[in-house]
C-alpha cells in the first residue's frame, strides 16, 4: 500500500467544476467592489432584502449575548434618576426627550436612531443593556466608555425602561426636577462665563450648596478632600479612572477649572440627604469590626489605617458618604475595574477577598458616620504625582 | 493431542502458586502499614492504650508468620504446587514455573525482613525529626 | 540561541554579606546535616564502586578472554552478584540508615528547648520566636538559632504545602495545612547560611528564601533582647519624615512596628527590619536603593506577591521612607 | 487476503489492524516526546544562567508542568504500549490483538486528547500545579483558572484509554498465544507486557479515583482535601503515588523487556537465566506497589512508616540488579563477539546510565539522605537517568532494531552511530552536573535563583548539554525522513533473531501460525519460516470467512477455539472523538454541549458492540487434524477474561476509595458520624438498598433460565432484565435518599464527602451495568441473543453482580463504621 495509494481520493471528476464556480464567484465580486456600484449613502434607503438581513443579523447577535444576563432592580428611583441625567446631557441629541424633537440632523443617520419613548421593536432590558454596553457597529451607537462600569450601565437602561413604560409622562419627578436651569449652584460667584457652565455639569448630578445629589448612587462631594477631588478628576480626563459619566464631563476640564471645581465642592458643609436608608444595627457593628481590625485570614486590611484619623487627605474622605456608593466601589475593586491609578491597585489588594456581605456591612458602618469637619483643616501633602 | 503438554493446570491456581511469595510480602505491608496508622489513631484518641507494644507484638507476628511461609514456600515448592495445580509437577515447563516461585518466594522473605526489623529499632508513633 | 544581551529589567542581587551565602549539603554546619554528609560520602564512594565494578564486567562480556567471559555466562554468577550481593549490601546500608533515623528520632529534644514557629505564606516566611521568659515576638525571612543548643522548629503553613529546607542545618520537612510539623534542629558553627522552600508552592516558589544565622551560644541570649525590644525612634530629619510618611498612608494596616501606631498582621513584622540580612525573602540586599525599589515596583522583583506596587510617593517622600526603615535596625 | 485489507485514502482512520493503528500510536507517542522536548530546551535557556527573565514565572510554571504531564502521561506509557500493540501479536504469531477495535478507540482517543491538552500551552490555559498537581495548590482557591480541569480531565481521561490497552494485552497475552507456546517458553517482551498490564490495571484506578476527587472538590466544593472541613492534602499525595511509582516501573519494565529481546539475538545465544529475568520482572512489578512513600519522605509521616517503604525500595533494586547481570551473562555466553550495532550501542548506553541511575536510586532510598535532598535537583538528575537512560535509550534501540517490520527500508548505521554518540554524551552532560547542583542547594521547579549562589556554571552546562540531545535526536529525525519508507515489509530477518516476529509476516501476519517447541523457535526449528510461509501450519485459511485468530489455554496454550474479530468500522472512532469532546468540553464548563457529546459517544459504542457478538460457525479444522468450536460461552471465552480484568480495575479503584475513607479517619475522626456529623440513617435504608442489590442478580439469574432457544424471543427473560436494572437504580437512589433526609450535605466535610463518594461510585457501576442490559434486553428483542449465543448476557451478569457486591461493601462500609465507633 503506497503513500500515493492510502491518500489517493477520486477527486479529478469533481475537480474541474468546483474550481470554474469559485474563479467565476471572486471575478463578480471583485469587479462589484471595484467599480463602486454599491452606493454608500446614507440618504440611499436600502433594500427591503437588505434591511431584513442586516436587522435579523443585529437582533440575532444582541439575543445571544444578552441571554445570561442577570437583570437587577430596575423600578430602583435611584438608577432611574441617574439614568435620566446622563440620558439628558448625552443620548438626548440622537434620541430626543419627550416632548421635545429629534435633531434634524440625527433624524438623516441611516438607520435612523429610534425613538426610545414609544419603541419599534421589542428589546427587553437585558437586551438594552448590551446595545448601551457594547453599542452597535456601523450605526453610530457608541459602546459605553467606561470599560467594566456595568453599574453605570444599568442606571441608562433603568431610565429607558422608565421612559418606555410611562412614555416620559411625568416627566418633571424625574428629568426636570434635577433640569440643568434650576440647579446653577447659586451662591457661586464666579465672573468668567466658562466656569459656570463646567459647575453647571457637575451640579446636575451632585448638588450644590442646598441640594442633595441627585441619587443615592452618586457620591456627595461636600467638604471632601480637596486633593482626593483633584486627583479624581485628573484621573477621569486621563482616562486611568473608568467612567461613562465623569469621563464625558471631565474630558476638557482644564487645571483652572478644576482647581476651582475641587474648591467649591470642599468648602461646602454637607447637604442632609433627603431620605438617607437606615441599615440595619448589626450590619453597622460587624462593619465597624472590619473598619477596625480588618479580616487577617481573608488578607484584607483595617480602613481605618488610611480612611480615618491622621491618615494622608490622598485618600478620600469617606464618612457619610451612601451606602450603595461605597458598595458599588468596592464590587468595582474586587472585579479589579477600578485599578488604573496607582492607589486603586492598593485599595484593589484589600477589597480582593471579601465577600458582598462584608463590603455591605462596612458601607453601611461608613454609612452611617456623620463626617468630621476638623480632618482637613492642616495643609495636606505636597500633590500626589499625575 | 501428543503435541501438546499432557496436562492441564487450572489458571487461578497456577497464578496464585507462581505469586505465592509476593503477595505473601503485599499482605504483611498492608497489615504492618495500615496496623500502625489505626493503632497509632486509637494511641492518640485515648490515652491508656499503649501503641508501642500492640504495634510491635502485632508486626512481630506477622513477620514471622509471613516470612516462614514465603521461605515455607521457597524451600518445598512442591507442596504448594500440588495444593494449588492440584497435580504434581510433571515436566520442564513445570521445573520453570516452580524455579521462578522459589526465587520469588526467597526475594520476598527478604522484603519481609527488611520491613520487619524497622519495627524493632524505630519509636513507633513519633514523627521523629 | 543563547540570550546576548541579558535585558536591562534583570536584577542585580549584589553579595549578601561580603562571601557568597552558602545553601550547600557539602558544607553542613548542623548536626543533623553532617550525620546525612557523612551517609553521603559513604553511599557514593560504595555506589562508585560497584558502578565501576559492573561496567568493567559488561567490558570484559565484551572483550574479555573466553574463561572470564566463561565465568561471567554461568547463571550462578548471576544469583551472587545479582541477589546475595546487593542483599549483603542493602541490609548494611539499612542497618545504618535505620541507626541514623533513631538517632534523629530521639535526638529531637524535649519540650523545654526555646521554640521557633515558622509559617509558610505564599512567598515568605513569618517567623516568631518564644523563649523560656515566655516572651513571643515576630520576625520573618531570617531565622536565628544559637550554635550547640538544640531549637525546636514547630512549622505550619497559612496556604499551600511548602517545605523548610536550610541545607547545611538539617534536611528539609514539609508545611502541610492542617498540621503542625517538628524540626529539630542543631547548629555546630556560627556563622550565615541560606535556606529555600523545596515544595512547589505555585507563583514565586523560586523566590521564597531565608537566610539562617547561628549566633554563638553566649550572643544569642543578647540578640533576642535586641530583637525584643521596641523599634528604635527615627533620629534624622528625613527619618522623621519617613515614619510620618510610613504611619499617614497606611503601612501600617498590613505591617507592623512594635513602639507605633503601626500593628497590622497581614505583612511582615518591619520592627528590626534594618538589621535583617536581606528583603523580599531573602531575594534582594538590605539597602536604601533595595527598599526603595521593592516599595515601587515589588510586583515585577517577585510577581503575584501579596504588597500592591506603591506608586505614589514622590522622589522625596521615597528617599525618606527607606531611610527611615533603612533606620529600624 | 482480501478480509484483512487495510481500507485507504480518507477511510484510513477506520483501520484496525494492529500495525496500522501501532504506527499511529508510536508516531504521536515520539511527536509528544519531541514536542515536550522543546519545552524542556526553552526551560533550559531560561535557567543557563542565575536572574534571567527571558521566561516569565507563569509561563514556567505552565512549561515544567507541561513537560512533566507530556512526558510521563502522553509519551512514555503510550510508548511502551504502542510497542506492545504493534509487536506482541507478531511475536506471539496472532493475527491481531483479541480486541482490535478496543485498542483502535483508545488510540484515536489519546491521539485527540493527548494534542488538545499540549495544545493548553499555547493560549496559556496550560495547567501550573506541576505533574503531580498536589493540593491545595489545585483547589479553586489558588488555582482559580480552568488550567487545573485540562490537567484532571484532560489527563484523566487518557489513562482510561491506557487500561483499555492494558485489558487489551492482558486478554492478549494469556489467550492468543500460538499452539505449543507454553508460559515456560513465552518470550521475554510477552512477560514484560503481562505484568506491565497488570500492574496498570492495580495502579491506574488509584489516581483516576484521586482525580475524580479533586475535580468534585474543584466543581462542587466536597472537601476531601481542604484541612478545615476535615480533608487532608496528603490523601492526594497516598493516592497519586501509589500509582506514580508502579507508573515508573510501568514504563521501565517492557524496555528492559524490549532489551532482554535484542542482548539475545546481537550475542547470538539464548538469553541466560530466563527464569531469574521472569522472577526480576515480576518481583518489581510487585514491589512497585509498596514503595509509594518513599516519595513522601519529608512530609512528616512517622519515621517507622517511612522505614517501612524504605525497605521496599531497597528490595526494589535487587531484581533490576538481576537483570542487568543476567544482560551480562548472555553477552558474555555469546559464541562470537557481542555484534557492536546501533540497537547494541543503544542498549550499553542504556546499562551505563541505567545502573547510575539505579544506584542514585538506592541513595535516595536511605531515608536521611531523601531528607536533604528530595524535591532538589538530585531527584530531578536520579529520575532522568533511570527514565531516560531506562526507557528513552532502548526505545531507540527499538526503533533501529524493528524498523524492517514495518519499513521496506532500514535506517542508516552511519545515522545511527551519530544520533547515539550526541545522545548519550549530551545526556550526560545534561543530567550529571544536575546531582553536584541538587547537593549545592538547589530546589526543583524554581523558574529562576540567584545568580551568587554559584550554580552559574553547571547549569550553563546542563544547558549545552540538553542542546546536544536536541541534536542527537535531530540526526534522528533526519534518518527517519530519509530511510524510513511505509510500505511492504522489509528484509526477513536482518540481525538473524530467534523469535517469531521475524517470521515472513503481511498485513494479516503469518500465513499459517506455527506450532512451538521451544523459546527461539527460528533458531530451533530449522526451515519454520518456508513451512509457515506455505500454509503447512494452524489456520492456514479464514475458515469463518472473516478476520479471525487461535485461542490457546493460558498456562499449556493448548488450541481452545477461534475468535471472530470485527473489521475496520467508524463507530469506535466516532466514540473516541465523542469521549475525547466530553471530557475537554467539560473543562471549559461548556456543559450542555458536553453531556450532548457524552451520549453520542455512549450511542457509537452501542452501535459498535451491536456488530460483535456473530453466531458460531461450528466445528473447524484449523490444521494438525484439531477441530475446535468458533463461539464459546463461559469461564473460557476471552469476553469473560477482559470482564474478570475490567471487574478488577473497578476493584482497585474500589480498595482506593476504602483507603481513602480509613485514612481520613485517621486524619480527622473528630469530623467523622459519631460527634461530628450527622449519624447514618436508620438501618432499615441500607438493608432495603442491600435488599435491592441481591434481589436484582437473582433476577438476572432467572433471566439466564429463562434465556430461549435460538432463533426464538423471549419477554420473560426480556421483563427481568429490565426488573433488575430498575432494582439496581432503586437501590442507589434509596442510599442516596437516605442520607440526605440525615441533613448530611456532601460539601459539609470530608466525612460526608465520602459517604456520598461511594453512592456515586456504586451509581456509575450502575450507570453501566443498566446500559449494558438494557443492551442485551434489545439483543434479546431482535432474536440476536439466545441460550446458547449469549456472551452479552454473561457480560451482563458478571457487571451486574460485581457492581452489587461493590454496592453492599459500600453499604456495609458506610452505614457499619460509624457505627463500630459509638
Amino acid at each position: 500500500m503506497r503513500i500515493r495509494d492510502i491518500l489517493k481520493v477520486d477527486f479529478d471528476q469533481l475537480g474541474n467544476e468546483i474550481v470554474v464556480v469559485i474563479l467565476v464567484l471572486i471575478g463578480g465580486i471583485t469587479i462589484f467592489v471595484w467599480a463602486g456600484y454599491y452606493n454608500v449613502a446614507a440618504s440611499e434607503k436600502h433594500l427591503g432584502i437588505t434591511n431584513w438581513i442586516l436587522a435579523t443579523v443585529r437582533d440575532q447577535s444582541i439575543a445571544a449575548r444578552s441571554s445570561e444576563i442577570e437583570v437587577p432592580d430596575l423600578k430602583d428611583r435611584d438608577r432611574i434618576r441617574l439614568g435620566a441625567q446622563h440620558y439628558v446631557a448625552g443620548c438626548a441629541f440622537c434620541h430626543g426627550i419627550p416632548g421635545e424633537p429629534i435633531s434634524p440632523i440625527a433624524q438623516r443617520m441611516l438607520p435612523a436612531p429610534p425613538d426610545l419613548a414609544n419603541p419599534v421593536n421589542e428589546y427587553d432590558a437585558a437586551d438594552h443593556f448590551i446595545i448601551i454596553r457594547s453599542g452597535l457597529k456601523y450605526t453610530g451607537m457608541p459602546a459605553w466608555p467606561g470599560v467594566g462600569r456595568d453599574d453605570e450601565v444599568w442606571s441608562v437602561v433603568a431610565f429607558v425602561e422608565w421612559l418606555q413604560d410611562t412614555g416620559g409622562a411625568d416627566r418633571r419627578d424625574v428629568i426636570d426636577d434635577a433640569g440643568p436651569e434650576q440647579r446653577t449652584g447659586g451662591g457661586y460667584t464666579n465672573p468668567e462665563a466658562g466656569e459656570a457652565y463646567a459647575l453647571s455639569n457637575c451640579v446636575r448630578c451632585h448638588g450644590d450648596a442646598d441640594t442633595a445629589p441627585v441619587s443615592r448612587l452618586v457620591p456627595a462631594l461636600s467638604s471632601q478632600s480637596p486633593d482626593y477631588l483633584r486627583r479624581s478628576l485628573q484621573e477621569y480626563r486621563n482616562g486611568r479612572r473608568q467612567s461613562g459619566f465623569m469621563q464625558p464631563v471631565s474630558a476638557n476640564l482644564t487645571d483652572g477649572e478644576i482647581n476651582q471645581l475641587v474648591d467649591y465642592y470642599s468648602g461646602l458643609a454637607p447637604v442632609e440627604t433627603t431620605s438617607p436608608e437606615m441599615p440595619e444595627a448589626a450590619s453597622i457593628a460587624r462593619g465597624r469590626a472590619i473598619a477596625a481590625a480588618g479580616i487577617p485570614k481573608q488578607e484584607v486590611a483595617p480602613c481605618s489605617s488610611c480612611h480615618a484619623g491622621a491618615a494622608s487627605l490622598q485618600y478620600g474622605i469617606i464618612d457619610g458618604l451612601g451606602q450603595r456608593y461605597l458598595a458599588g466601589q468596592l464590587d468595582l475593586w474586587r472585579k479589579g475595574h477600578r485599578t488604573g491609578s496607582d492607589f486603586g491597585i492598593i485599595m484593589a489588594r484589600s477589597a480582593a477577598n471579601m465577600t458582598d456581605e462584608q463590603i455591605r456591612d462596612v458601607s453601611a458602618y461608613y454609612a452611617s458616620l456623620t463626617r468630621d469637619l476638623s480632618r482637613f483643616a492642616r495643609s495636606s501633602p505636597a500633590g500626589a504625582t499625575e | 493431542m501428543s503435541l501438546f503438554a499432557r496436562h492441564d493446570s487450572p489458571v487461578i491456581g497456577a497464578l496464585f502458586f507462581l505469586l505465592w511469595g509476593p503477595i505473601l510480602w503485599a499482605g504483611h505491608l498492608t497489615i504492618a502499614y495500615g496496623g500502625q496508622a489505626l493503632l497509632c489513631t486509637l494511641a492518640a484518641s485515648s490515652a491508656d492504650f499503649d501503641a508501642a507494644t500492640a504495634i510491635r507484638l502485632l508486626i512481630g507476628v506477622t513477620t514471622l508468620a509471613s516470612g516462614l511461609a514465603s521461605v515455607f514456600g521457597a524451600v518445598v515448592p512442591r507442596l504448594p504446587f500440588r495444593l494449588l495445580l492440584r497435580r504434581r509437577p510433571v515436566d520442564a515447563d513445570d521445573g520453570t514455573l516452580i524455579g521462578i516461585m522459589r526465587l520469588l518466594s526467597a526475594l520476598a522473605s527478604l522484603g519481609i525482613l527488611f520491613a520487619g526489623v524497622t519495627t524493632a529499632v524505630l519509636p513507633v508513633c513519633a514523627q521523629g525529626r | 540561541m543563547r540570550t546576548t544581551a541579558r535585558r536591562s529589567a534583570a536584577l542585580p542581587l549584589l553579595v549578601i554579606g561580603g562571601c557568597s551565602v552558602e545553601q550547600s549539603a557539602l558544607h553542613p554546619t548542623g548536626a543533623g546535616a553532617e550525620q546525612i554528609y557523612s551517609l553521603f560520602w559513604v553511599m557514593t564512594i560504595g555506589g562508585g564502586l560497584i558502578f565501576a565494578a559492573v561496567l568493567l564486567c559488561t567490558l570484559w562480556a565484551i572483550y574479555g578472554g573466553s574463561g572470564i567471559r566463561r565465568t561471567l555466562s554461568a547463571e550462578g554468577m548471576i544469583y551472587g552478584a545479582g541477589v546475595f550481593f546487593p542483599a549483603a549490601v542493602l541490609s548494611a546500608l539499612l542497618g545504618y540508615g535505620l541507626y541514623l533515623m533513631q538517632e534523629s528520632a530521639f535526638a529531637s529534644s524535649p519540650t523545654g528547648a526555646p521554640q521557633i514557629a515558622v509559617s509558610g505564606e505564599m512567598w515568605w516566611w513569618r517567623v516568631q520566636y518564644r523563649d523560656a521568659q515566655g516572651r513571643s515576638l515576630e520576625s520573618a525571612n531570617e531565622v536565628h538559632v544559637p550554635v550547640g543548643e538544640t531549637v525546636n522548629l514547630a512549622l505550619t503553613t497559612k496556604d499551600v504545602i511548602h517545605s523548610f529546607w536550610a541545607p547545611q542545618l538539617a534536611g528539609k520537612l514539609d508545611m502541610i495545612p492542617g498540621r503542625t510539623n517538628m524540626l529539630s534542629v542543631t547548629a555546630t558553627k556560627p556563622g550565615i547560611s541560606r535556606g529555600q522552600c523545596a515544595e512547589y508552592c505555585g507563583g514565586a516558589h523560586a523566590l521564597m528564601s531565608f537566610v539562617v544565622v547561628a549566633h554563638p551560644a553566649d550572643e544569642y541570649a543578647q540578640w533576642l533582647d535586641g530583637e525584643a525590644a521596641p523599634a528604635k525612634a527615627p533620629d534624622t530629619e528625613r527619618e522623621k519624615l519617613g515614619q510620618d510618611l510610613f504611619l499617614r498612608s497606611g503601612c501600617g494596616a498590613c505591617h507592623a512596628v512594635r513602639g507605633t501606631a503601626a500593628a497590622g498582621t497581614i505583612g511582615p513584622d518591619l520592627t528590626h527590619v534594618g538589621s535583617r540580612k536581606s528583603l523580599g525573602a531573602a531575594t534582594l540586599n538590605n539597602d536604601e536603593a533595595s527598599f526603595k525599589r521593592w516599595i515601587v515596583d515589588n510586583q515585577h522583583i517577585k510577581p503575584e506577591n501579596g504588597m500592591p506596587p506603591y506608586r505614589i510617593f514622590t522622589e522625596a517622600e521615597l528617599d525618606a521612607l527607606a531611610a527611615y526603615l533603612d533606620g529600624l535596625a | 487476503m482480501r478480509i484483512w485489507k487495510t481500507p485507504t485514502g480518507w477511510r484510513l482512520p477506520t483501520a484496525v489492524n494492529n500495525t496500522v493503528i501501532g504506527l499511529l500510536y508510536i508516531g504521536a507517542a515520539f511527536l509528544f516526546f519531541v514536542l515536550a522536548g522543546i519545552l524542556a530546551l526553552v526551560m533550559r535557556i531560561q535557567l543557563a544562567v542565575g536572574d534571567q527573565r527571558i521566561v516569565t514565572q507563569e509561563l514556567y510554571n505552565q512549561l515544567f508542568t507541561t513537560h512533566g504531564t507530556t512526558m510521563m502521561f502522553l509519551f512514555a506509557v503510550p510508548a511502551v504500549e504502542a510497542l506492545g500493540v504493534m509487536l506482541l501479536p507478531q511475536m506471539l504469531a496472532a493475527r491481531d490483538l483479541p480486541f482490535p477495535r478496543l485498542s483502535a478507540y483508545a488510540i484515536w482517543a489519546y491521539v485527540i486528547g493527548g494534542l488538545v491538552f499540549f495544545s493548553t500551552i499555547f493560549y496559556d490555559l496550560a495547567p501550573q500545579g506541576g505533574w503531580f498537581m498536589y493540593p491545595p495548590l489545585t483547589t479553586t482557591q489558588y488555582s482559580p483558572g480552568n488550567n487545573a480541569d485540562f490537567w484532571l480531565l484532560g489527563i484523566g481521561f487518557i489513562e482510561i484509554s491506557a487500561i483499555a490497552g492494558a485489558i487489551e494485552i492482558v486478554v492478549g497475552t494469556l489467550r492468543t498465544r500460538p499452539p505449543g507456546m507454553t508460559l515456560a517458553k513465552m518470550p521475554i517482551f510477552a512477560w514484560s507486557m503481562l505484568i506491565f498490564a497488570g500492574m496498570i490495571i492495580f495502579a491506574f484506578p488509584a489516581v483516576i479515583l484521586a482525580t475524580m476527587l479533586l475535580e468534585l472538590e474543584r466543581a462542587f466544593g466536597w472537601p476531601f482535601f481542604s484541612a478545615e472541613l476535615g480533608g487532608d492534602a496528603l490523601l492526594w499525595q497516598h493516592l497519586f503515588w501509589f500509582f506514580g511509582h508502579p507508573e515508573v516501573y510501568i514504563i521501565f519494565l517492557p524496555a528492559a523487556g524490549l532489551v532482554s529481546m535484542m542482548v539475545p539475538t546481537f550475542a547470538q545465544t539464548p538469553l541466560v537465566g530466563y527464569r531469574l529475568i521472569v522472577v526480576a520482572l515480576i518481583a518489581t512489578g510487585f514491589f512497585s506497589f509498596g514503595l509509594w512513600v518513599h516519595h513522601m519522605f519529608t512530609t512528616g509521616i512517622p519515621t517507622l512508616s517511612l522505614a517501612f517503604f524504605s525497605a521496599a525500595s531497597m528490595a526494589v533494586s535487587i531484581p533490576s540488579g538481576i537483570q542487568v547481570f543476567s544482560w551480562i551473562a548472555t553477552i558474555a555466553a555469546g559464541r562470537e563477539r557481542f555484534r557492536m550495532t546501533v540497537p547494541s550501542l543503544f542498549i550499553l548506553g542504556f546499562l551505563f546510565i541505567f545502573v547510575l541511575g539505579g544506584l542514585t536510586g538506592v541513595m535516595v532510598a536511605m531515608v536521611p539522605f531523601d531528607w536533604q535532598v528530595h524535591d532538589s535537583y538530585f531527584i530531578v538528575a536520579h529520575f532522568h537517568y533511570v527514565l531516560v537512560g531506562g526507557m528513552v535509550f532502548p526505545l531507540f534501540a527499538t526503533f533501529y532494531y524493528w524498523a524492517p517490520m514495518v519499513s521496506s527500508r532500514m535506517l542508516s548505521e552511519r545515522l545511527g552511530r551519530w544520533t547515539f554518540w550526541l545522545m548519550f554524551m549530551g545526556f550526560n552532560v545534561t543530567f550529571f552536573p544536575m546531582h553536584i547542583v541538587g547537593l549545592q542547594g538547589m530546589p526543583r521547579r524554581v523558574w529562576t535563583y540567584p545568580s551568587m549562589m554559584g550554580w552559574d556554571l553547571l547549569n550553563t552546562i546542563s544547558t549545552i548539554g540538553a542542546f546536544i540531545i536536541a541534536a542527537g535526536v535531530l540526526v534522528f529525525i533526519i534518518d527517519l525522513a530519509r530511510n524510513f519508507r511505509f510500505g511492504q515489509v522489509g528484509p526477513d530477518n536482518p540481525w538473524g533473531a530467534g523469535t517469531l516476529e521475524w517470521l515472513p509476516n503481511d498485513v494479516y501476519s503469518t500465513r499459517s501460525i506455527p506450532l512451538v517447541r521451544s523459546r527461539e523457535p527460528l533458531w530451533d526449528q530449522q526451515n519454520l519460516a518456508e513451512e509457515v510461509k506455505n500454509g503447512h501450519h494452524f489456520l492456514p485459511g479464514a475458515p469463518t470467512g472473516g478476520r479471525e485468530t487461535v485461542v490457546t489455554t493460558a498456562i499449556e496454550a493448548k488450541p481452545q477455539y477461534i475468535i471472530q474479530m470485527p473489521g475496520p468500522s467508524w463507530t469506535h472512532l466516532f466514540a473516541a472523538v465523542f469521549t475525547a469532546a466530553f471530557f475537554l468540553l467539560l473543562t471549559i464548563k461548556a456543559v450542555t454541549i458536553a453531556i450532548t457529546c457524552g451520549v453520542l459517544a455512549v450511542a457509537s459504542c452501542l452501535i459498535w458492540a451491536w456488530q460483535l457478538d456473530r453466531p458460531g460457525k461450528g466445528e473447524v479444522d484449523i490444521g494438525g487434524d484439531i477441530r475446535v468450536p468458533t463461539y464459546i460461552t463461559g469461564p473460557q471465552s476471552h469476553s469473560w477474561w477482559a470482564m474478570v480484568v475490567l471487574m478488577l480495575v473497578m476493584g482497585s479503584l474500589f480498595i482506593a476509595y476504602v483507603f481513602s475513607y480509613l485514612y481520613l479517619w485517621t486524619v480527622s475522626p473528630d469530623v467523622w458520624a459519631p460527634d461530628g456529623s450527622p449519624m447514618p440513617p436508620h438501618v432499615a435504608y441500607p438493608l432495603l438498598s442491600a435488599g435491592l442489590l441481591v434481589g436484582g442478580v437473582a433476577l438476572l439469574a432467572l433471566a439466564y433460565r429463562a434465556l430461549p432457544d435460538p432463533g426464538k424471543r423471549s419477554w420473560e427473560a426480556f421483563l427481568l432484565l429490565v426488573l433488575a436494572s430498575c432494582a439496581m437504580a432503586a437501590a442507589v437512589g434509596i442510599e442516596v435518599w437516605g442520607h440526605w433526609i440525615t441533613g448530611l450535605r456532601p460539601d459539609a466535610s470530608s466525612y460526608a464527602a465520602m459517604v456520598y463518594m461511594a453512592a456515586l461510585l456504586t451509581g456509575q457501576g450502575a450507570l453501566a451495568v443498566i446500559v449494558l442490559c438494557l443492551f442485551a434486553g434489545a439483543r434479546l428483542a431482535t432474536r440476536q441473543m439466545d441460550r446458547v449465543r449469549r456472551v452479552t448476557f454473561d457480560n451482563a451478569f458478571l457487571l451486574y453482580a460485581y457492581t452489587a457486591g461493590q454496592g453492599l461493601f459500600g453499604l456495609l462500609l458506610v452505614h457499619g463504621f460509624p457505627r463500630l465507633l459509638v
